[in-house]
């Protein structure tokens, strides 16, 4: 009995210690490594709440692994006395738990609020989630991308939100909590990041097959870095390749095979604006493609124009059949857009 | 019930039947009140299409939700009668009560079928879906009571006569019955008089 | 049988009941004709009407007046939380219309 | 010499079923021992299905970037193993014990309404069939207009939009197929069950306590069945609603939650919660009534607080109702909405405190003994604080969206579904094994049980906590391998294995010892309510003679007294009591009247799926064979009196 009972308050603790060091190294997702002052606000919090329920947690397993030490069954211990309860000393485990609760209830209100204010001075970005990548629009720039949001480094940034089909779920770990993507209404959430990096962000909500693969990434570049970025954005792709390049005859793959159906590269084909498919138009400066679940390399691209529902069960781009070839030319084509 | 008719019970003054049919009565205020919610929610929305309003026929409705309410007074009389061990009476106010509630179903097929032919089908849009399926399953209610009504109307045929706590027991369907009333209550002004 | 404590009414109370419930009836539908003159005031008289309807049927129709104390606290427990529920609901999915929009 | 009972074999217009042993005394029973035996080994059954569904989602999961499922299998197995677990494992094997012990506990012959419970049971199961036989039947793939590189698989052809079944995803143009329409009658048919048996168990509670069993002298699992009664009533018919606007948007074109038709979305989710927060309760509030009766057999005292912890029950399941959009914080709500469910969140904390303190109170100062339920009672407390407190991390709005969505959520309901509402299920089922069998479990493999699972429960959940803080979202079928968790998952999966080995050590124990155990006494535990004054196993009559109560725990003041310190000391006269009651309880003197068996619950309940599949294929025959069935089960049922005498004849044993 005795060793099981050490064993067992072994067991919890070592338990909990674990919880402390087993934080994993280089999580890119990790909540608990907050890189603004939203994140660090809610981080704050959590550590709080946490160390409470800590302690709250030793005290009753310390009182639990007590008694099943110290009251245990042993031959010749007499009946216990019959005690049916004490008032004084239940309304103090009433009371205390409440006065514990009422301690945290008031940060986490004015947290709350403080989340939910819209800063002054803020970038916006409106994130419209797809079936299953993000894509991103700065109204101010009249710009659009998907999957990389580009943002400049310590300035609070306004993301106004909403989806295109289902519930999406808009995550920065290091930068705030999350916020559903809800189609018909919109939602807001604020990011802000120190310096400049680069930030991982996934959809929480599951929205479908490939919900998994809903990725995304977030890049804060410093203020002239962004700049450059805003202007870059601004330009359309180049309409008239060298001739007999291979890019150029990607352009002709592209133009013929249905690309234009779906997708948009601004400045090479009459109609612009929405299309149900990410903006192309600077494909090559976006580090990864697909809903952030592929590295934009040659390998990935030719994966994934091979064949996308392979890579991404369930989505609105379909096989097209495309020799190795085209491929191999719309690759390069794509290395274009800068 | 069961166990038994002299196994002793901690008394409590309700009879099984009965409490087990104000507890389903209480539980389905919760049924009526997710749809009215989605009713009123939907009703504040602006959204193109017609409009409830558009189809209404009040003069109609209210002489329907007119008959039914009298339909209760029919049921608590029939209730009365049997307390007062009037059989012959009982079976008549019975037959009226299932006759009322038939009636208002007929009025309700009918002002469904005017609506439809307008144009207001189940699936034209947020207001009728909400419309039918709210009043569709009032009015499935209704259905319902009208067979236990007409079941226990024949019961009393065949038999020697009803009982206050017999198998079929009537002031049990009586209180569904009531309750199905006040539901239309609620729902005739809040669907078609707000 | 249940231990009802007062008396049950008599038919003649419940024809008269019933005459109540018919005339607020007609006090419903007319107030839907005259909505112009009564204005702002016709929605919550209306209910008004309504709920006083529902306690008279429930209250001496259904003899929940007259009945045990469970049952009552029952059917009012269902009532209140109904209410207080999807009052919250109708509140947030409402606001959210206005707001969010 | 015993005296059988038997019913008197009278035709009413069909013959009425009559066999007491054998396959068809189980199908047409009424007697709520047997439904309750039926629903524990059929919800087990189920259980051990789900588990199988965990294991395959932890197969996947088990490396970065796995391909052992493919997305829509993985999306299929999770939404089948929440919902299976919740509505076909955790609140069945809840209804087993409400069904066998509420009778007994409050010395009752049956239930109010016998054949409402057996309805109650067979419903569930035609319930339960119809969800499954979406393997068979059903079909799912891609949203309208997108693509699959690859066929779905039989295992993919379930449902798919998570137990929560968040709309629009779930609707017809996002999960098309029928997939999600099993899902939805499915959950509407097991909604009905649990619908008719709350009713059952409110009337019996308040009408068929026996004489002298007040309300505050009713042991504390009888109160949580009450609870547990009054939830179900009154969150059920919301989700009932709610299933019904998913039905009508998939198959008949309307659009209460699709946008694009001027529906709400988030419409659902305050549905959904509106019931499924109350359901967690549902499904812990059984369990927290079994650690009530267990903890003070083995500790040889008095429950710590019995009002308080019976009004805490209380509190819980009220506060329960107003909590739900705390599943929403990340959702479309105002933060004022944030701030009032986070605090009336947090509020749910002081009563279930209460509860947790008085049971310590409960051990403390007692004389522990340490058998299997004992164990698997104090693992309880331990392993639901963790759950419970992770839980209030949760209320706390800001801190909830970063884990929302992630594997913390995950560890935090596994901890009190599996840590909780399971471990709880497990001490119940073995401490009144003997009573239901009449033969002792062996309690060495039992305490090998409670040890392999505490372990593998820990590994699996415990590093969830961290998996979900460092970014693990959850419901994904792959995760990077560049966000470094592919140990802690890997250790996760190994743990569920051990999870498995522990149940199957719990299965060999039950079915060794159902054949091979000892006889066991009537009252092994030396026990505090009546079901322990009743032979073991308990007669079919239950009580041979209605017993009279005179207090809180009658039983244990029967055999106990107490000394001038408050010391528990036996009475002299406990020994002659037992022998008497013994022989009292195999020896009726009286003519026991039981309700009769009856085939009309299960007809009924099977014209329910035909109307399923009546929905979802538009078929008017099927309608009709439902209908039939519908009108046969209900007809018969009205027409046939519940109970016939019975005669009592002495036969040789
Ligand atoms: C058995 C089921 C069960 C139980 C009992 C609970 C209990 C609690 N749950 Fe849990 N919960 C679930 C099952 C359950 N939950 C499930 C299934 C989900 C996920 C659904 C899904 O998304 O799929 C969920 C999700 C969930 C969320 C949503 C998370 C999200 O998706 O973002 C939240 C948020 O507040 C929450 C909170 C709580 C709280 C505060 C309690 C409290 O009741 C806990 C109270 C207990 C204690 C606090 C411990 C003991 C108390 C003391 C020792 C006193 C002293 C304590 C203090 C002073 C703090 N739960
Ligand atoms: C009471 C409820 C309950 C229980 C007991 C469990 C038990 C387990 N759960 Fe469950 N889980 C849920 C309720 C529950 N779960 C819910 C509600 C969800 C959310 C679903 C959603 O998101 O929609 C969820 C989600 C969920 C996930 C997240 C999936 C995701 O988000 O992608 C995971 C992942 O690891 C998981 C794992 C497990 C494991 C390993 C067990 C183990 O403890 C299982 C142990 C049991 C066994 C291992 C069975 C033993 C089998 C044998 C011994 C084989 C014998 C076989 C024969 C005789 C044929 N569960
Ligand atoms: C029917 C619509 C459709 C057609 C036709 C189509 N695409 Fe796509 N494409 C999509 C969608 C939708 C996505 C987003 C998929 C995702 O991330 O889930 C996408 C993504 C991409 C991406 C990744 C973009 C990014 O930033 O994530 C590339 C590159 C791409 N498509 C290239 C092409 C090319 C080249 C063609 C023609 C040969 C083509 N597409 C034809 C719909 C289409
Ligand atoms: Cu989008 Cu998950
Ligand atoms: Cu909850």
């Amino acid at each position: 009995m005795n060793k099981k009972g050490l064993f067992k308050y072994k067991n919890f603790s070592v338990l909990s210690l674990i919880f402390l060091t087993a934080c994993i190294e280089n999580a890119p997702m990790d909540s608990l490594s907050p890189a603004g002052p939203y994140a660090r606000q809610i981080d704050e919090l959590f550590w709080l709440t946490f160390w409470i329920a800590v302690g709250v947690f030793f005290l009753v397993m310390g009182v639990l692994v007590f008694s099943v030490f110290y009251f245990r069954d042993m031959p010749g211990k007499p009946e216990p006395k019959q005690i049916h309860g004490n008032n004084v000393l239940e309304l103090m485990w009433t009371i205390i738990p409440v006065l514990i609760l009422a301690a945290i209830a008031v940060p986490t209100v004015r947290t709350i609020f403080d989340l939910a204010k819209e800063p002054e001075d803020a970038l916006k970005i409106e994130v419209i989630g797809h079936q299953w990548w993000f894509e991103y629009k700065y109204p101010e720039y009249g710009i659009t991308t998907a999957n990389v949001m580009v943002i400049p480094e310590d300035t609070p940034v306004r993301l106004e939100m909403w989806s295109n089909d289902v519930l999406h779920n808009y995550w920065v770990p290091k930068l705030n909590g999350k916020r559903y993507l809800v189609p018909g209404q919109k939602t807001y959430l604020n990011l802000h990041a120190d310096g400049a990096d680069e930030f991982w962000a996934q959809c929480g909500e599951y929205c479908g097959l490939s919900h998994s693969k809903m990725r995304g990434r977030v890049l804060s570049l410093t203020q002239e870095d962004f700049e450059k970025w805003i202007n870059n954005e601004k330009l359309n792709a180049e309409k008239d390749l060298p001739e007999s390049s291979l890019a150029a005859e990607g352009q002709q793959v592209y133009l013929n095979a249905g690309c234009t159906q779906c997708h948009v590269i601004n400045g090479v084909w009459d109609i612009q604006g929405d299309r149900i498919a990410p903006n192309l138009t600077h494909f090559a400066n976006r580090n990864v493609f697909a809903g952030a679940a592929l590295k934009n390399n040659k390998e990935n691209l030719t994966k994934w124009l091979a064949n996308p529902p392979e890579i991404k069960p369930g989505t609105f781009m379909p096989n097209l059949e495309l020799t190795e070839k085209e491929i191999e030319a719309l690759i390069a084509y794509l290395g274009t857009l800068k | 019930m069961s166990g038994g008719h002299d196994y002793p019970h901690e008394p409590t003054g309700v009879e099984t039947r009965k409490l087990g049919m104000w507890v389903f009565l209480s539980t389905e205020i919760l049924f009526f009140g997710t749809l009215i919610t989605t009713f009123l929610l939907f009703k504040g929305r602006d959204f193109p299409g017609i409009k409830l309003t558009d189809v209404y026929d009040i003069p109609f409705t209210s002489i329907s939700s007119f008959i039914l309410l009298m339909s209760s007074l029919t049921m608590v009389l029939a209730h009365n009668a049997l307390e007062n061990e009037d059989q012959e009476k009982t079976r008549v106010w019975l037959l009226a009560t299932a006759m009322l509630g038939a009636i208002f179903l007929a009025g309700q097929i009918y002002e469904f079928t005017e609506f439809y032919h307008k144009g207001f089908e189940l699936s034209t849009n947020i207001f009728s879906s909400t419309f039918y399926v709210l009043t569709g399953f009032h009015g499935l209610h209704v259905f319902i009571g009208v067979v236990f009504l007409i079941g226990l109307w024949a019961i009393g045929q065949r038999q020697q006569g009803l009982s206050l706590d017999g198998g079929m027991n009537l002031e049990f369907i009586a209180l569904y019955w009531h309750f199905v009333d006040i539901v239309w209550i609620v729902l005739f002004t809040v669907v078609y008089l707000i | 049988m249940s231990a009802d404590h007062k008396e049950h009414p008599t038919p003649k109370k419940y024809v008269q009941i019933a005459i109540v419930l018919g005339v607020l009836t007609a006090l419903e539908v007319t107030l839907y004709y005259i909505e112009d003159l009564v204005g702002s005031f016709t929605d919550p008289l209306l209910i008004f009407l309504a709920v006083g309807k529902y306690i008279i049927v429930v209250g001496w129709f259904m003899h929940l007046r007259f009945e045990n104390k469970m049952v009552n606290r029952f059917f009012a427990g269902g009532m209140i939380l109904a209410l207080v529920l999807f009052t919250i609901v109708m509140l947030e999915r409402g606001m959210a219309n206005f707001f969010f929009n | 010499m015993t005296k059988i009972i038997e019913p008197a074999k009278r035709t009413n217009i069909f013959r009425r079923p009559s066999s007491e042993y054998g396959f068809w005394s189980w199908v047409t029973t009424v007697d709520h021992k047997k439904i309750g035996i039926m629903y524990g080994y059929a919800a087990f059954f189920f259980l051990l299905i789900g588990g199988l569904e965990a294991l395959v989602l932890r197969i996947q999961l088990a490396q970065p970037d796995n391909s052992f499922l493919s997305a829509a299998e993985y999306n299929a197995m999770f939404t089948m193993h929440g919902t299976t677990m919740v509505f076909l494992a955790i609140m069945p094997i809840s209804a087993a014990f409400f069904n066998y012990l509420l009778p007994l506990q409050i010395g009752a012959r049956d239930v109010a309404f016998p054949r409402l419970n057996a309805l109650s049971f067979w419903l569930w199961v035609a319930g339960g069939l119809f969800l499954y036989s979406t393997f068979i039947f059903g079909t799912a793939g891609a949203p309208e207009g997108g693509y699959l590189a690859e066929e779905v698989g039989w295992l993919g052809n379930a449902p798919n939009g998570g137990w929560f079944g968040y709309q629009p995803n779930a609707g017809f143009k996002y999960s098309p197929g029928t997939a999600m329409d099993y899902w939805a009658l499915g959950l509407q048919i097991l909604g009905i069950s649990s619908l008719v048996s709350a009713f059952n168990f409110i009337v019996t509670i308040i009408n068929m306590r026996t004489k002298g069993m007040r309300f505050m002298r009713m042991p504390v699992f009888t109160w949580m069945t009450f609870a547990v009664a009054f939830l179900l009533a009154f969150s059920l018919p919301i989700i009932a609603i709610a299933l019904f606007y998913v039905t009508f948007d998939r198959q008949f074109g309307t659009t209460f939650f699709l946008v694009e038709g001027g529906g709400d979305p988030v419409l659902w989710q305050h549905l959904f919660w509106l019931f499924g927060h109350p359901e967690v309760y549902i499904l812990i509030l059984p369990a927290f009534g079994i650690v009530s009766e267990i903890l003070p057999t083995f500790s040889r005292k008095p429950l710590f607080g019995y009002a308080a912890i019976v009004f805490a029950g209380f509190g819980i399941a009220f506060i329960g109702f107003g909590v739900w959009a705390h599943h929403m914080f990340a959702s479309a709500i105002s933060p004022v909405a944030q701030a009032g469910f986070g605090l009336s969140t947090m509020v749910i904390a002081v009563p279930t405190g209460v509860k947790i303190f008085n049971w310590l109170g409960t051990i403390w100062g007692g004389k522990l003994n340490l058998k299997t339920p004992m164990l698997f009672a104090l693992g309880f407390i331990g392993m639901f604080v963790i759950g419970g407190l992770s839980g209030v991390t949760h209320s706390i709005v800001p801190a909830d969206t970063q884990q929302t969505d992630t594997y913390y959520i995950v560890a935090h309901f596994h901890y009190v579904l599996f840590g909780g509402a399971m471990f709880g299920i497990f001490g119940g089922l073995y401490y009144w094994f003997p009573k239901v069998w009449g033969r002792m479990y062996n309690e060495t493999l039992g305490q090998i049980h409670f040890w392999t699972m505490m372990i593998g429960f820990n590994l699996t959940f415990g590093p969830m906590h961290w998996l979900g803080l460092q970014g693990q979202v959850r419901r994904t079928w792959v995760y990077a391998e560049e966000t470094n968790l592919g140990f802690w998952n890997l250790i996760v999966s190994i743990g569920a294995f051990i999870i498995a080995l522990s149940i199957l050590i719990f299965m060999a124990n039950w079915i060794y010892s159902r054949r091979k155990g000892e006889k066991a006494p009537f009252d092994p535990w030396d026990a505090r309510t009546i079901e322990w004054t009743i032979p073991s196993p308990t007669p079919v009559w239950n009580f041979s003679k209605a017993p009279e109560v005179k207090a809180l725990d009658d039983f244990w003041h029967a055999k106990y007294d107490e000394d001038e310190e408050g010391r528990a000391v036996r009475r002299d006269t406990a020994d002659a009591l037992l022998l008497q009651l013994e022989e009292e309880g195999l020896n009726p003197e009286e003519e026991i009247e039981l309700p009769n068996p009856s085939y009309f619950p299960i007809i009924l309940a099977s014209g329910l799926p035909f109307f399923g599949y009546a929905v979802i294929y538009k078929s008017i025959p099927l309608a009709l064979i439902g209908a039939v069935l519908l009108l046969v089960g209900s007809f018969g049922w009205a027409i046939e009196p519940l109970e016939e005498e019975f005669t009592t004849k002495e036969e040789e044993e």
